[in-house]
C-alpha cells in the first residue's frame, strides 16, 4: 500500500499534470501553441502511479502524448512549456515542440512522433542496461491503436527471448483517433496478446493511479528481479480530443461524461479525505500551488526568446567534440545536473544465449 | 467551373472513379467514419458502403501489402497513408511487391494501385512530420509517381492515376487541402506525365511541383516581375516520368533555370532535373542551373526555425537574380 | 479420408516434386542455374497434401522456396526447370529466376523473396475474392522464422477483423537459415500464437501427406464456409541446406538422418503398399514417369534461348493497352489456359463492417 | 602489409574496434553462430561472446530499432543488415529515429550507430535482391553514407564510421566480399569524407565508388589508356558528405566528367554530383557531365539482360569519347 506521503505526492503529480494540460490547450487556443498537440488529461493516473514505482536511474519513453511523463519526473515545468511555444529555453530549443519532449536527466528518453516507433526504442534501452549489468528498468508507454503496429510483434519477442528489463504500457484509452480500438483489433484486451509472446500481461484499471501504483510495483520488482519484460494494459481514457484539432464526435456525450465520473483525480482525492489523511483545505492547497507553478510556466515560456536563427544549423549532425546539451543547466544554470555517465570502460559479463552444449564441431567445414 | 478546395477535388476523383468502376476502393487509417484525418474521404463510407471505404489499423505495412495483393486480385486499391513519413513502414511493400510485380512475374501480372496521402511540411510539426519524400520514391523503376499543385490537377490527376495499370504514387501537399482553385466537374483527365506551364515567360524558367507553385514560386514570379524580369513557370506535376520535352523546350526559350523544391537538396528530385538539364540543354544554358530547396536539417518546431528551412519566394528572387548575374 | 486415386495422385506428385529438385541441385552443381536456389526436399507432404485439398479456382501463394509449389498445382516442368535457368521459355522469361515462380494460369501468384512480404499480399488476394463474393481461398505459405516479420502480426489482426478466406500455413522446418528457429522466437510453436489474434491455429505432422491432406480439408472447408482465416503449422525438416551455398553444418548428421527416415515418400509409399492399393512395381513406375518428365524438362530448358536482349525494357512498367503475358500460350502454343478474368462491372454485397447501430448524430459537427 | 579479402577487412574493423571498446557490439541475422550470411563476422563470437555478437530474428525493424535504443543508452551498437534490401523494412527506425534523436532532443542525446550490409546486385538474383540504394539514405539529413570499393578502405572506413557518432549507413558491396587487397595492419584510419584519387590522369574524370571502381571504372581507364586516354579516377568512398574538394579539383584539372554508378539513374546519387559539378564547375567544363548507372528497370534474373542492366567498362568506355566529343 502506499504510504500517505506517497499518496499526497500522487495527489500533486496529478494536478500539476491536469492543470499542465489545460493551460496548454488554452495557450494552443490562443496559437501561442501550433502544429499537433495531444493532451493527457484524464489519463493522470497511469503515469504517476508508474512514476511512483521507479527509481529515479529508471528510464521513460512514450509516443507524441508525452507533456506529462516528463513532468512527473521532475522535469521544469516552465522549460516545458517554453518548448511548446517553440522558445530557446525549451528543452529541445524548440526544435522538437509538443510531441517531441526529451529530458535525459530525468530519464526521459523522449518523445515520439512514429506510431509504435518507440517500442523497439525502449528495448534497446534496456539492452543497454543489462549489458552493463545496471539495475535499471525501462518503462516504455503507448497507445491500444500502436499494438497494431509490426514493430511491436517483432520487439516483444526479442525482450522475452533474452529478458530485457523493461515494461511496456500500453495506454489504452479506447480510441486511437477516431477509432474505437475494438473496430479495428481482433483481440482489444491487448494484454491478452502476451501469451503468444510467452510473456508476461496484465491489466489495471488506468483510473485510479493506487492501483496502477501497486501494480506497478510489483511488476517492476519482477522485472529488476531479471524476469524479463512485462506488458501492462492500462484501462484509461482521454477526456479531451485526440489533438486540438479534433472534435470527437465519434464518442457519444453520455460517454464521456460517464468515463468523466471515473476522473483519476477525484477518486484519490476521495480516498484522501476517507482516509483523513488531509483536509479539503489542505487538497486545495496543493491544487493552488499547482496553478501557481503552471502561471509561472507560462510566464516563462511567453517571457522567452525565440531560438536564434542560426539553430537551423545545429544538432542535425553531431560534431566531434561537440558536448550534449544539458537543458537546466543551459537555460536555469541547474549546477545540480545528474547527466548519464555511461561507463566507456567494462567487462561484459551477460551470456546472452547460453549454449545448451558446447558444440566445437559445428563450425568445422562451414562456408559461405 | 466550381471553386473548390484541394481536398475536395480529390473527393470528388475518388467519388466519381468509384462511381464508375466498382473494382475502386479506398482504404487507410480513419478514412471512413471519421471522413479521413483531412477530410479527403467526406461522404465516401455512406455513399458506397464499408467494403469500399475501409478503416484501417495503424498497420501501414500490412495494409499496404493487403494492397498490392488486392490489386493483384484484381482490384484497383486507393490506399490513403495518413502521411508520406509514415509510409516509410510499408516502403518494402511499394518498392519491393507493387514496383516489381510485373517484372517478376514476366508479365504475368499488373498492379493497378495508388498511393496517396499528404507530403512535406504541415506547420510546425517538426522533424518526423515534416518530410518531402518524392525523391525516394521517383528512385525506383516501376513506379509513376504524381505531385499535383493545384485543385484541378489533383482531381485530374488521381482519376488518371486511378485508372493507370501501374503503381502510383500520389503525394498531395499537407498545406494544400485548403487552398482553392477552379476545377472542372466530371471527367476532368490531366494525363501523367506532361508538365504545365503556369505562366509564360522569356528570362528565366522556374522548375517546380506540389505546393511549392502557390506558395513559392508564382509570389516569386510577381516579385521579379515587379523588378522587369519576366519569369516563366513551369509545375512539373508529375515526378516519374517527368516531361522532358516541356523542360528543354522552356530552357531553349529562356536560357537559365531555377529549380524550387521543398524537400532537401542533398540527393533531392531537383538534382536529377538539374543533371537534365545541364547535360541535354548545355548549350542553351546560359548560367549553370541553380536550385532553391528545403535546407539540408531537420525541421524544426519553432516557428522562425521552420520558416527559415522551407524555401521562399525571396530565395527564390535571389537565386533568379544569380542566374540572370544580377 | 483421400481415395486410393488421390493417394496416388499425392504419390505422383511428391515424387515430381522431389526428382525436379533434384535435378535443379544437380544443375546449379552445372552453373546452369545461378544466385540463390532453395530446394523443397523432404518438405513435398506440406504442398502436395494441402493441394489435393484445393479446387482448381483457389490462389496460392508462398516465399522463394517456391518450385514445387506450382509444380504440383500443375504447372510445365520444363517451362519452370527453363525459368531456372534464366531462358526465354521460363515462366518469367527468365525475369525472375529461382525464387520468383508465378503461374497465374494455375493460380500460382509467386515466389517471394522478402521473408514474410507475401503475408499481407496473400490478405489481399484473399480481400479481392471476398469483395467480389468469390468462394475462393487463398493459401499462404511462409517459413517459421519469417513467423517473426512484423507484417505477420498486422497482417493477422486485418484477416481476422476482417473474415478473410486464407489460409496461412507456417511451413516450419525448424530452421531459418542457419539459426534453429528456437533460438531466436519466444513461442516457437507458431500455431501457439493464434490465440493472440483470436485466430484459429493447429499444427499437423507436415511430414505425413495424409495427415496433412485430412487437415488442410477441414480447414480449407472451414474457411470457405466464411468463418476467417486460419494458421496452420506443418511441422516439417529440409533434407537440404537453406540454399545451394549453405554446408548446413548448424545440424547434426544424426539429425539429418533421423529426420530422413520420416521421408513423407517413403511414407506414403509404405501406407499404399500396406493397402495394397499399388505394387511396389506400379510405384517404381510412376517414380520412372516422373523422371523421365524430368528429363525433359531440362532437356526442354537446355535447348531453350536466352531472352532476346531487348527485354531489359519490358515489364517494368505496364505501356496503356498491353495485355498481361500467357506463358504456356506465349511459350507452347497452348489453346486451353484459363486466364483469370475479372469482371469489371458488378455490385460489391459485402458488409465489412456493419454499423452496431446507426448514429446518424456522429458525423454532425465534424471538423478536421 | 597482409593481403586480405574485403570481407576479412571488415571482420578485422569488427574486431579491433570491438577489442578497444567494450560499448561495441553486433546484431544481426546469422551473424553469431552462423559467422555472417557472407561471412564477415567469422569468428567474433567466440571472441566476444552471446551479448556483443547477437545472432538476431528476422525482424529487421525490430532489431534496427533495437538498435538505435542501445545507442541512445550509451552503447555503439553495428547492426548487420542482410542485405540492404531487407533494410527497407527497418528504414522507419534509421531514418525517422536515428537521423532525427539529436534534433528532436535539442542536442541531449546522440546516437553512435553503423547500420552495415551489402548494398548492389549479387549476381543473378533478380530484382528484389539486385538493389542499390545509396541515394535513398542520402537524402536524409543526420545520417553519413559510406560505400568503400577496396579491402583497406572497408576496413579504415568502417573503423571510423564505428568511432563517429552520427548514424552511419555502411555499404559493401556484395560482389566485393571476395575481392582481395594489401591492408594496413591495426589502427589504420580513412577519414569520412574524403575522396581517393585512385588513378591519376588528364583527360577526364571519372567519378565513382563502390564495387563500380574495381569492377568497371579502373578497367575502363585500362581501356582509354591503351587508346591514349588519359582518365583520373576519384573513388568517392564517401556518399555523404561527399568530398566536393576533391570533385572540383579533379574538374578543374581535367575539364570532363563521367560519373558511374551501379543504382539507378533516375534520382541517383550521381544525379547530386553532376548538379554540383554542373552549378559549381561551370567554367571548367568543356562538355556536359555524362553518366553511365544501372539501367532504369528491375533487375532480371537471366545472364544477359543482367549483364546488360550493369553499367560496364565498355558503356564508360564509349561515354568517354563523347565527352570528349570522339
Ligand atoms: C506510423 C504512424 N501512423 C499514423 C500516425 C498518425 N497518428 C498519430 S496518433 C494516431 C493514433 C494513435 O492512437 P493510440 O496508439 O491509441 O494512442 P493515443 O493517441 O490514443 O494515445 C495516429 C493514427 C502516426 N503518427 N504514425
Ligand atoms: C526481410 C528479409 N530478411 C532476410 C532475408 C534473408 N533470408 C532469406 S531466407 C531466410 C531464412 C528464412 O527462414 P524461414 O522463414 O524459416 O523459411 P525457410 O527458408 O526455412 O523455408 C533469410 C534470413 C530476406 N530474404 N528477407
Ligand atoms: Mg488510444
Ligand atoms: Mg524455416
Amino acid at each position: 500500500m502506499a504510504s500517505t506521503e506517497s499518496m499526497l505526492t500522487m495527489y500533486r503529480k496529478m494536478l500539476l499534470a491536469r492543470r499542465f494540460e489545460e493551460k496548454a490547450g488554452q495557450a494552443y487556443g490562443l496559437k501561442k501553441i501550433q502544429g499537433f498537440c495531444h493532451l493527457y488529461i484524464g489519463q493522470e493516473a497511469v503515469v504517476v502511479g508508474v512514476n511512483e514505482a521507479l527509481r529515479e536511474s529508471d528510464w521513460v519513453m512514450t509516443g507524441y502524448r508525452d507533456h506529462v511523463h516528463p513532468l512527473v519526473r521532475g522535469a521544469d515545468a516552465g522549460m516545458l512549456m517554453a518548448e511548446l511555444y517553440g522558445r530557446d529555453t525549451g528543452y529541445s530549443k524548440g526544435k522538437g515542440g509538443s510531441m517531441h519532449f526529451f529530458d535525459i536527466e530525468h530519464g526521459f528518453y523522449g518523445g515520439y512522433g512514429i506510431v509504435g516507433g518507440q517500442i523497439p526504442l525502449a528495448a534497446g534501452l534496456a539492452f543497454a542496461s543489462k549489458y552493463r549489468n545496471e539495475d535499471r528498468v525501462t518503462v516504455c508507454s503507448f497507445g491500444d491503436a500502436a499494438a497494431n503496429q509490426g514493430a511491436m510483434h517483432e520487439t516483444f519477442n526479442m525482450a522475452v527471448k533474452w529478458k530485457l528489463p523493461v515494461l511496456y504500457i500500453v495506454e489504452n484509452n479506447r480510441y486511437g483517433m477516431g477509432t474505437d480500438i475494438a473496430r479495428v483489433s481482433s483481440v482489444p484486451e491487448i494484454h491478452k496478446r502476451a501469451p503468444g509472446w510467452a510473456m508476461r500481461g496484465e491489466a489495471v484499471d488506468g483510473m485510479d493511479v493506487l492501483t496502477v501504483y501497486e501494480k506497478a510495483k510489483e511488476l517492476i520488482e519482477w522485472i529488476r528481479a531479471g524476469n524479463g519484460p512485462v506488458l501492462l494494459e492500462a484501462n484509461t481514457y482521454r477526456f479531451r480530443g485526440h489533438s486540438m484539432s479534433d472534435a470527437a464526435t465519434y464518442r457519444t456525450k453520455d460517454e464521456v461524461e460517464l468515463e468523466k465520473q471515473r476522473d483519476p483525480i477525484l477518486k484519490l482525492r476521495q480516498v484522501l479525505l476517507e482516509k483523513k489523511a488531509a483536509s479539503e483545505a489542505q487538497l486545495d492547497a496543493i491544487d493552488e500551488e499547482e496553478k501557481a507553478l503552471i502561471e509561472k510556466a507560462l510566464a516563462f515560456a511567453d517571457a522567452s526568446p525565440l531560438p536564434p536563427d542560426s539553430d537551423i544549423w545545429t544538432h542535425t549532425t553531431v560534431e566531434e567534440g561537440e558536448p550534449d546539451e544539458k537543458p537546466r543547466e543551459r537555460v536555469l544554470g541547474a549546477k545540480d545536473v545528474k547527466w548519464p555517465a555511461h561507463p566507456t570502460d567494462f567487462k561484459v559479463t551477460w551470456d546472452l544465449e547460453p549454449r545448451s552444449k558446447p558444440d566445437p564441431e559445428a563450425k568445422k567445414g562451414a562456408k559461405s | 467551373m466550381a471553386e473548390l478546395a484541394y481536398r475536395e477535388a480529390l473527393n470528388q476523383a475518388l467519388a466519381e472513379e468509384m462511381e464508375r468502376d466498382p473494382r475502386v476502393f479506398l482504404m487507410g487509417e480513419e478514412v471512413a467514419r471519421y471522413d479521413g484525418a483531412y477530410k479527403v474521404s467526406k461522404g465516401l463510407l455512406d455513399k458506397f458502403g464499408s467494403a469500399r471505404v475501409v478503416d484501417a489499423p495503424i498497420s501501414e505495412l500490412g495494409f499496404g501489402g493487403l494492397g498490392v495483393g488486392a490489386a493483384m486480385g484484381g482490384l484497383r486499391p486507393v490506399i490513403e497513408m495518413m502521411t508520406w513519413n509514415f509510409a516509410i513502414l510499408a516502403m518494402d511493400q511499394i518498392v519491393n511487391s507493387a514496383a516489381k510485380l510485373r517484372h517478376m512475374s514476366g508479365g504475368q501480372l499488373r498492379c493497378p494501385i495508388v498511393f496517396r496521402g499528404p507530403n512535406g511540411a504541415g506547420g510546425r510539426l517538426s522533424s518526423q512530420h515534416s518530410q518531402a519524400l518524392e525523391a525516394n520514391y521517383a528512385h525506383f523503376p516501376g513506379l509513376k509517381v504524381i505531385a499535383p499543385g493545384t485543385p484541378a490537377d489533383a482531381k485530374g490527376l488521381l482519376k488518371s492515376a486511378i485508372r493507370d495499370d501501374n503503381p502510383v504514387i500520389f503525394m498531395e501537399g499537407e498545406l494544400l487541402y485548403g487552398v482553392k482553385g477552379e476545377v472542372p466537374e466530371g471527367e476532368h483527365l490531366v494525363p501523367i506525365g506532361k508538365a504545365d506551364l503556369k505562366r509564360e515567360g522569356s528570362d528565366v524558367t522556374l522548375i517546380t511541383w506540389s505546393r511549392m507553385l502557390t506558395a513559392v514560386v508564382l509570389p516569386a514570379a510577381e516579385l521579379l516581375a515587379a523588378e522587369g524580369i519576366n519569369a516563366e513557370v513551369l509545375d512539373l506535376r508529375t515526378i516519374k516520368p517527368f516531361d522532358a520535352e516541356a523542360v528543354a523546350a522552356s530552357v531553349a526559350k529562356t536560357n537559365r533555370v531555377v529549380i524550387v523544391e521543398e524537400g532537401w537538396g542533398y540527393a533531392g528530385f531537383g538534382a536529377h532535373i538539374a543533371d537534365f538539364i545541364s547535360r541535354e540543354c548545355f548549350d542553351d544554358l546560359d548560367a549553370p542551373v541553380t536550385r532553391v530547396h528545403g535546407l539540408d536539417v531537420n525541421m524544426a518546431y519553432a516557428e522562425n526555425l521552420e520558416r527559415l528551412i522551407l524555401p521562399s519566394a525571396a530565395r527564390v528572387v535571389e537565386a533568379v537574380h544569380q542566374v540572370l548575374y544580377r
